[in-house]
């Protein structure tokens, strides 16, 4: 499909075009980029290098009401999911996360929340041309401008966005916004080209995956996870943080005599995650709990989808607090393998 | 084994009181929709005995398992519904009380109000009945022995009860001798026998009673633990006299260096006492005691070279280094027997009783008619000049009683017939006086009251209704100030004395036992009884009693048999040798205490404590909650930051719903 | 049926009873689907189960304990153990049930066609294994023959106590029950499972081994199997892990790349012995 | 520092035999990274580090370590665990002390007297982190950073973290040993952050921490972090009784905040973990150092000073302030 | 605001003093308003400060908690310990913006029936100043 250019003056005026549809862009809450409905007036920051929370919650929201009912009947509502949505500005990485949990949840079974959203959904990314610190995506099957998942990609070359729709639903996000956009020339494009490539120059870690997925369960009683582990605090940020993260718990809620059952984010590093009542848990220490988010990326997540659930965000790293580098828990793996 | 909560409503009528501010049929009409609500009921008198069947009635038929009663306070009838559901084979702590009338229909005027309230109040109590777990009543063992506070008429009576029945009684007074107010009193109304006549052998009987410890000049000092088992310290004041050397015979007191110089607390300060004193002749135990504020030696640490008493006394019982001694001992039951102060007129000034020395109190009256009083019972005033016998006498009642001035809303109950009693003894000491009585009301309730009533006015005694406004001196008269309420004559009646018809008081050192039994006050500031009508002995305190004046103002006959009542529910444990424990004790979940201690460092009852266990082969230790000694305050489930010690049917997970049920029915 | 899988089906309490007291008590439901379109097209095979719960409480998975050959209606025997096992227990005949499955595998019945089958169960553990014994009772022609050994602490503590009776009349059929320790009036065995089973001494031969029951049992049951010479094609077990969707998305259950609400819970231990985590 | 002393130290704690490990801190896998160190050994304790950059309380791994089952046979370990504290971390290990989270002879303190570290946020953001681990010294009053071979001098007062300018004891409360000579303290600042939330007028108040609180992913790295927040079971987990919701909203989260605070009432040391790790970026430190001012300034509490103390929430003064009474 | 508006009240009592004094108001047929709703605990000591959290978080806009006088409680020092707690809840609850007026704390003990009333219009009054809770109540049920 064609590319075209959108001048950054009328950005604001790309936004606005979108009428009628949830527009999720990357906002400063003054300290921090997230990802929130663009209401009026408000700013949307493009020039970021990462949101801390990623994006994931437009497909797979942090809390999701299933269905709502009343507390004595058995009649359930279900939620009815017909907004439009449209993520603007996410990152190449974000997008591809997003790939890689549609196969578990379309695995067998389709997940009905995930599935609608996803049909509702025009996900427009930003190629990233300062890539972050810790960005390894590069090493894991993504790049600075890789546009899998993606409806439209856009680059900022300065004056202007390069813009380019992907898919149906992009072109049309496009065609609705035609009269703002110019035909790009072959400079746009050659001009995005060499900064994508000086983006990926720019990514200065990386993890070597070979040999991994299929190493990983040899190294079940390695002397690595402990060592790997033993800081770990347990606590959700690395998983939350992750836009390849999926689980979720289910909980009833109730208020008076309505209640729904929702599910939210949960976490395999929290130790109730396979708590059983009797107290007995299969995954007993951080040690457990570490190796297994390890190769449930690394590994299992290969084994049964064929890719490695990691787009080399640095989410978890970066924000790890205190520096549980899983660039660095590759690096030993591979050194025992 | 989980049964499905199937739970019954039942809402009172309360004749009207409920009723009138709530419409309790749509409260049970609306109680029947709730969660696992079977049936929903309302009747008139749920208390009343065919209210109780229609509850055991319904269990029977519907197999209820939990009973919600909507009616008046648990405080008053929770026992009752818990022993009726119990006879019907229902736990009975699967109770639970919505209040609607105390906290609702009492309270509240429109009846939307009362009936919106209630709905709610019913919800929360549906909400929490469900999740109520069955508990079982446990029992342990009761000290077979009482202590009784107090040893005025009302103490030593309860303990001469108890201890005729075969139990160890600790007596303990504060002052020196036994006896209280009545030995002050001279003859006694109705029925004018002389006090002392007859309280003096009860008295000695209870120094002598092989059951009774008596423990005179001590104060109690601690009391730890709860029914059955109160571990008791008391603390006996040095009387540095040896108790057992003094005889008694007073010869320390005639020679002591600041001989007769102190007023005598029991002559009302009309006359004066030594350093080493005893109370007045008939006092029991009759062992002197060194009032140590006013003793030389003991204050100055010098009288002159050698302290008389000493010098004098002949079995060598004076004992400087006496220092206070503690005793200890353990308790089934407490017998509270403190009585009352009279009302201090300097509280009226407009009365000039601080002014004038011929206007005294009802209490002074009555050392001053005694024949062993301060004027061997002639009535002698000194009227600021001289000292006088009087004509005119003026007695004024209700004197601190029914007086919201002085914040006495109560009547004294006594001062009626202690006033026609002294215009009577007066009487008969002065004949040709001029005898008036003021009064707002004559409230000769008693047994034989009325009569006296009658035969003091036909004793040329005049009342004249009215409410004297001022007393002041004019000449070496005092003029009463006062309206006549029936003629509505405005009177300055001239007379030469005024007594003061004082009324009684809670006594103003009562805190002291009030915290230490944890006991609460009544609004007229006398201790508070469990229940005014069905309860007026117990307290809030299981194990702990009422008797006489400590609960508010009564005569002598009144006291008496408030006494043996006490002593007779005072026996129920003593006699029984077990008493029941609080079943709604806290319990800790061993597997989530961590172990802090806070809960032990709270709980005011020392009832918990760390124990080890083994978890899976680790050393860790949890607290562990004595069931004997929980009282279930649950204040350290509110400190223990897991949750992991609760009371049990006030568990967190019981209470959340309840806030829920109130929260959202908006 | 609905197209949403996370929506349950409605079905009602038609019986329920105890198997075992005490604090941690087992009930059973009888429970029927209110719909019967629902009813229609359910289909389940033993081993497989069933996400069932309490509108405003929650799910718990559990075990159909019933044969498909047993009738129109299923069977849960439930634990009572945490908030929604106890919510369930306070189901009684007449209330709703919310029901969604049948989720995860099932025993390869057909493939077991001709063969001897021995199920090993323990406490709770006898609730999946409950179906294949009815399910082979039901088709005597297509079996071998049916050995079943079954232990709990005590006699208060066997589930379906009541069916051994008629069960032992059958003639395939042998029925092995044990104790923990010596009871009066208990006129079976005493001893460990596992102990039994090495004192029955099973013939490997053209036969089937099915375990489930608490971790320890089962790890010396399986010990002895392969004491006895049972291949490990030949021995199967079930697993039990936290989950919350029961169609391979919340994540939790897994034992290392297997889901065992997908994946599972039937195992065949030559699959389950290279899985360290399953025994953890 | 003394590194050599510190390294020296650590080694003869670490190689003792009633030590299981070491805790101490090491140089981080990039930037300014620091991470804890587990020391088995004399060999491990060549990484030891003890800088400006040394965050992080370590005495969080006191209570945060399993307790596994032990095997039938075997005797659980009962070695010591050694650990290395600040001024702010040693007020952890004995504030664990008053509420036998752990016993005095269960831990060996390396006491490390703290001249103050800096504010990793702030550092990160005026002195652009680097793939390359940097490294960073106290200079007198001053730090100094080194990146890539390269020395900045950066002044006290730009960098230093917010809890060490409001810090009371620099120098450990409780140690075995004392690694160098106490620095000297300082006159703990104003506690601005405070101040400036109580200035508003309480709507504001709520709007402010409405977007703090709506901003919360309820990832508890704040409790798990915190060295006081060590409950088996936090009550905030559990859904017998619930408490919170788990569903994520201004609400539950709020909720969840304020029972996190609340349970760290009189028992908050200070250290600022919570905040440093909150991914969400919750300025937690205010209301923490809020109670933490109270408790002091209202009651005369400070936790975590003496061993002996009652703990606050389980105790009580007759005079305790009680204006806000009806 | 509505005119009309009532605010809830949700009031903690301790079972011998205040619970008491709500009852002597009652046998005294002190009148007061109709908002405030009871849940007796045996001591205000029971009272975990994370109550009123609930209570605001649940429906209600104003909480109150009462218990016997210093030196009073049945419990010999429950009422000092949940003075302590409460005292400090509260300076938190301000500190994040719940207006003071929504939580208070008293003192009544079973003599005083006109206190409980007294106490109650004040609460009422203030919850009412303060308006409904909006702060962190939970919201209705929304997709
Ligand atoms: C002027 C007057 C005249 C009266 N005349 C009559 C009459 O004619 N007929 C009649 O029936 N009634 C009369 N009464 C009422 C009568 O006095 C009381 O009914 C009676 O004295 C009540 O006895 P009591 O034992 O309850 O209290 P008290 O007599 O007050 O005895 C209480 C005792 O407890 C002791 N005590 C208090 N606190 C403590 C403590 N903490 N520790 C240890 N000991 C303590 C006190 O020292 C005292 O000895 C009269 C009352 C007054 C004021
Ligand atoms: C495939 C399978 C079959 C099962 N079959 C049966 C059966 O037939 N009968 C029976 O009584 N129980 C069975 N269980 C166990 C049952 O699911 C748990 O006992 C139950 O979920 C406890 O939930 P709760 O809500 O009462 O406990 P809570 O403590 O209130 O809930 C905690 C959560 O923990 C999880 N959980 C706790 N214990 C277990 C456990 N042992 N297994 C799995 N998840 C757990 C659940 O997700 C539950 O939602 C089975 C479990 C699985 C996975
Ligand atoms: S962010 Fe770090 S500390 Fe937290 S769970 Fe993940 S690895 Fe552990
Ligand atoms: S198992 Fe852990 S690592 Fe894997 S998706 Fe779930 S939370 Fe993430
Ligand atoms: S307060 Fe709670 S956690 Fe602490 S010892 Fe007591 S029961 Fe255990
Ligand atoms: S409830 Fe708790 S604090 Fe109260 S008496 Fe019982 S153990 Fe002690
Ligand atoms: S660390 Fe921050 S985001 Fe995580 S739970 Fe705590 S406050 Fe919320
Ligand atoms: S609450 Fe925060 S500052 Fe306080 S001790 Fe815990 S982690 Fe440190």
């Amino acid at each position: 499909m064609s590319a075209m250019l959108l001048n950054k003056e009328k950005w604001p005026e790309f936004v606005g075009k979108l009428t009628g549809k949830n527009v999720w862009a990357p906002q400063s809450d003054g300290t921090e980029m997230r990802f929130a409905p663009v209401g009026e007036n408000e700013k949307v920051v493009l020039d970021y290098n990462n949101t801390r929370v990623p994006p994931k919650g437009a497909l797979f929201p942090q809390t999701e009401t299933m269905f709502k009912f009343e507390i004595g009947s058995d009649k359930v509502e279900e939620p009815p999911l017909d907004q439009e949505v449209v993520v603007l500005g996410l990152r190449p990485c974000d997008a591809r996360a997003m790939t890689i949990v549609d196969k578990l949840f379309k695995w067998d079974i389709d997940d009905p929340y995930f599935v609608k959203r996803q049909e509702k959904t025009t996900l427009v990314g930003l190629a990233c041309n300062e890539p972050g610190l810790n960005c390894f995506c590069t090493s894991v099957g993504g790049g600075p401008a890789a546009t899998e998942g993606l409806d439209v990609i856009m680059a900022d070359l300065g004056e202007n966005y390069f813009v380019e729709a992907l898919t149906d639903k992009g072109k049309a996000l496009l065609d609705e916004t035609r009269d703002l956009l110019e035909d790009a020339d072959d400079d746009a494009q050659k001009q995005k080209e060499k900064l994508s490539g000086e983006a990926e120059d720019k990514i200065k870690r990386s993890v070597e995956t070979e040999g991994v997925p299929e190493g990983l369960p040899g190294l079940w009683d390695d002397p690595l996870w402990p060592r790997v582990s033993a800081s770990c605090l347990g606590c959700g940020t690395c998983t939350y943080l992750c836009p390849t993260c999926h689980c979720f718990d289910i909980q009833d809620e109730t208020e008076g005599i309505d209640a729904r059952r929702c599910r939210m984010w949960d976490s395999c590093m929290f130790s109730e995650y396979t708590l059983h009542t009797s107290g007995h848990n299969p995954r007993p220490t951080r040690k457990e709990r570490t190796r297994n988010r390890i190769n449930h990326k690394y590994s299992y997540y290969v084994d049964k989808f064929d890719v490695i659930a990691c787009v080399g965000c640095g989410r978890c790293t970066n924000l790890c607090p205190v520096n549980i580098d899983i660039i660095e828990i590759l690096r030993q793996v591979k050194e025992a393998l | 084994m989980t049964e499905k909560p199937k739970v019954g409503v039942y809402v009172c009528h309360c004749g009207i009181n409920i009723s009138s501010t709530v419409d309790v049929d749509a409260v049970a009409e609306f109680a029947e929709k709730l969660p696992n609500v079977k049936v929903a009921r309302t009747y008139s008198y749920m208390c009343s005995d065919p209210g109780q069947v229609l509850i055991k009635k319904d269990i029977e038929e519907h197999g209820l398992n939990r009973i919600v009663v909507a009616s008046c306070s648990p405080r008053m009838h929770e026992p009752t519904f818990r022993k009726a559901i119990a006879d019907a084979g229902v736990n009975p702590y699967f109770l639970e009380m919505a209040n609607i009338r105390e906290q609702c229909s009492w309270v509240h005027e429109e009846i939307e109000e009362g009936t919106a309230k209630a709905k709610k109040l019913l919800t929360a109590s549906v909400a929490k009945v469900r999740l109520l777990e069955a508990l079982e009543q446990k029992e342990v063992d009761a000290e077979p022995a009482a202590l009784v506070i107090g040893a005025g008429i009302a103490g030593i009576q309860s303990a001469l009860d108890i201890a005729d029945a075969g139990f160890q009684v600790y007596l303990v007074e504060k002052t020196p001798s036994v006896g209280g107010r009545m030995a002050q009193l001279d003859k006694t109304f109705p029925t004018l026998d002389c006090s002392a006549c007859i309280l003096t052998p009860k008295m000695v009987d209870a120094a002598n009673h092989p059951n009774i410890e008596l423990l005179t000049y001590s104060e109690v000092e601690e009391v730890k633990g709860f029914i059955g088992n109160f571990d008791v310290k008391v603390r006996k004041k040095a009387r540095y006299v040896d108790f057992d050397k003094c005889t008694g015979c007073g010869d320390c007191a005639k020679e002591c260096r600041v001989k007769d110089r102190f007023p005598n607390e029991f002559d009302q300060g009309l006359s004066k006492r030594s350093a080493i004193y005893l109370p007045f002749p008939q006092a029991v135990p009759a062992k002197f005691t060194i009032d140590p504020d006013n003793c030389l030696f003991l204050k100055k640490g010098k009288c002159g070279k050698n302290p008389k008493c000493q010098e004098v006394c002949g079995t060598e019982a004076i004992d400087f280094e006496q220092e206070d001694e503690f005793v200890e001992f353990r308790v089934g039951a407490i017998i509270v027997a403190t009585g009352f102060d009279p009302f201090n007129p300097s509280r009226k000034p407009e009365y000039g009783y601080d002014d004038y020395p011929n206007v005294i109190t009802g209490m002074e009256m009555e050392r001053l008619v005694s024949a062993s009083g301060p004027t061997e019972g002639k009535v002698k005033v000194f009227n600021g000049e001289e000292e006088i016998e009087p004509k005119e006498v003026a007695l004024i009642k209700c004197v601190g009683s029914r007086d919201e001035s002085v914040g006495n809303e109560y009547c004294s109950r006594v001062c009626c017939m202690y006033v026609a009693k002294q215009a009577h003894l007066i009487r008969d000491k002065l004949p040709d006086a001029n005898i008036r009585i003021y009064y707002m009301d004559v409230r000769a309730f008693g047994k034989g009251f009325e009569e006296f009533y009658d035969r003091v006015r036909r004793e040329n005694v005049r009342y004249i209704r009215g409410n004297p406004s001022e007393i002041f001196k004019r000449g070496n008269k005092l003029v009463v100030k006062v309206e006549d309420t029936l003629t509505s004559t405005p009177l300055e009646d001239e007379v030469d004395m005024v007594v003061l018809g004082v009324g009684l008081e809670p006594r103003a050192d009562m805190r002291g036992v009030m915290e230490l039994l944890r006991l609460s006050q009544s609004p007229d500031k006398f201790f508070l009884e469990a229940h005014p009508k069905l309860r007026p002995v117990d307290t809030a305190t299981d194990g702990v009693f009422l008797a006489g004046c400590a609960q508010g103002p009564k005569d002598i006959p009144d006291t008496v048999a408030q006494a043996k009542g006490a002593a007779a529910s005072a026996m129920i444990p003593l006699a029984r040798g077990k008493v029941p424990i609080n079943a709604q004790v806290a319990i800790v979940n061993e597997a989530t205490c961590r172990g802090c201690a806070f809960c032990v460092s709270i709980c005011p009852y020392s009832a918990i404590e760390m124990v080890t266990v083994n978890r899976f082969g680790n050393e860790v230790e949890v607290a562990r909650v004595n069931e004997a000694l929980c009282k279930g305050c649950g204040s350290c489930a509110a400190a223990c930051l897991s949750d992991s010690i609760q009371p049990k049917s006030f568990r967190d997970s019981q209470i959340l719903p309840q806030i829920a049920a109130l929260g959202v029915m908006k | 049926m609905c197209k949403n899988p996370y929506i349950p089906h409605t079905a009602t309490v038609e019986d329920t009873w105890f198997e075992t007291g005490g604090e941690r008590c087992i009930k059973t439901f009888k429970v029927v689907f209110d719909d019967e379109k629902v009813r229609d097209q359910w289909s389940h095979l033993p081993g497989q189960c069933a996400m069932i719960g309490v509108l405003g409480v929650g799910e718990s998975m559990i075990s159909i304990s019933c044969s498909p050959t047993e009738g129109q209606f299923l069977r849960f025997s439930v634990m009572r153990m945490g908030k929604v096992t106890q919510a369930l227990h306070e189901l009684e005949p007449g209330d709703k049930m919310m029901v969604r499955g049948p989720y995860g595998n099932n025993f390869p019945v057909d493939e077991w066609q001709g063969k001897k089958i021995l199920t090993i169960g323990g406490g709770i553990g006898q609730a999946p294994l409950r179906p294949i014994v009815e399910y082979v009772r039901a088709n005597q022609d297509q079996y071998e023959g049916l050995t079943m050994i079954y232990g709990a602490r005590t006699s208060n503590d066997l589930c379906f106590k009541g069916e051994f009776e008629e069960m032992s009349k059958c003639d395939d059929l042998s029925c092995h029950l044990t104790i923990d320790v010596e009871e009066e009036d208990w006129q079976h065995n005493v001893g460990f499972v596992p102990q039994m089973l090495l004192d029955l001494d099973p013939s490997p031969e053209n036969t089937i081994a099915i375990t489930c029951g608490p971790p320890i049992m089962i790890r010396f049951v399986l010990e002895n199997l392969k004491k006895l010479g049972f291949e490990d094609e030949q021995i199967y077990t079930t697993l039990e892990n936290r989950m919350k969707c029961g169609i391979g998305k919340c994540g939790r259950c897994n034992a290392e790349n297997m889901y065992v609400c997908k994946d599972g819970p039937v195992f065949n231990y030559s699959v389950l012995k290279e899985i360290p985590e399953a025994f953890a | 520092m003394d590194l050599e002393l510190l390294r020296k130290t650590g080694a003869e704690v670490a190689a003792r035999d009633d030590v299981k490990y070491l805790l101490g801190w090491k140089q981080g896998t990039y930037g300014y990274r620091v991470a804890p160190a587990f020391v088995e050994n004399a060999a491990g304790a060549a990484e030891l580090i003890f800088s400006p950059l040394c965050t992080a309380n370590l005495a969080t791994y006191l209570t945060l370590v399993e307790q596994l089952p032990v095997p039938r046979g075997e005797e659980p370990d009962t070695r010591k665990v050694a650990l290395m504290v600040k001024g702010c971390d040693s007020r952890a290990v004995t504030q664990l002390l008053v509420e036998k989270g752990i016993e005095r002879d269960e831990v060996v303190v390396i006491g490390c007297p703290c001249p103050g570290v800096v504010d990793p946020a702030l550092l990160a953001e005026k002195y652009p982190e680097t793939e390359e681990p940097a490294e960073m010294k106290w200079d007198g009053e001053d730090f100094l950073l080194i990146r890539n071979g390269e020395e900045t001098k950066i002044s006290r007062d730009e960098l230093l973290a917010e809890k060490c300018r409001l810090c009371r004891y620099p120098n450990p409360v409780v140690s075995d040993e004392m690694l160098g000579e106490p620095v000297e303290t300082w006159a703990p600042g104003e506690d601005k952050g405070v101040e400036e939330v109580e200035a508003k007028d309480v709507d504001s108040r709520l709007e402010y921490w409405m977007d703090q609180f709506d901003k919360c992913v309820r990832c508890y790295s704040c409790r798990n972090v915190c060295p006081l927040c060590y409950c088996q079971d936090c009550i905030l987990d559990r859904l017998n009784p619930t408490w919170v919701n788990r569903s994520v909203n201004f609400s539950e989260n709020t909720a969840f905040n304020i029972a996190r605070a609340f349970h760290l009432a009189g028992r908050c040391i200070e250290c600022g973990e919570c905040e440093r790790v909150c991914p969400a970026n919750i300025p937690l430190g205010k209301i923490n150092r809020k109670l933490a001012r109270d408790v002091r300034d209202k009651y005369g509490f400070e936790p975590g000073v003496d061993p002996e103390a009652e703990p606050f929430q389980a105790s009580y003064k007759p005079d305790d302030p009680e204006d806000f009474i009806l | 605001m509505s005119a009309n508006y009532e605010p809830n009240i949700v009031a903690f009592l301790c079972n011998w003093c205040s619970y008491a004094g709500a009852d002597l108001a009652g046998t005294s047929r002190v009148s007061y308003p109709a908002n405030i709703q009871i849940i007796r605990v045996m001591c205000s000591g029971r009272v975990n400060p994370l109550y009123v959290m609930n209570a605001l978080q649940q429906g209600a806009d104003g909480v109150l908690v009462s218990g016997c006088h210093p030196g009073d409680c049945h419990y010999m020092e429950g009422n000092y310990y949940a003075r302590r707690r409460l005292g400090m809840l509260k300076d938190l609850m301000e500190f994040v913006g719940v207006d003071p007026k929504r939580f208070h704390m008293s003192w009544v003990s079973a003599s005083e029936g006109h206190k409980w009333k007294e106490v109650v219009e004040k609460t009422v009054e203030d919850a009412r100043d303060a308006g409904p809770f909006e702060g962190f109540r939970r919201r209705q049920i929304d997709w």
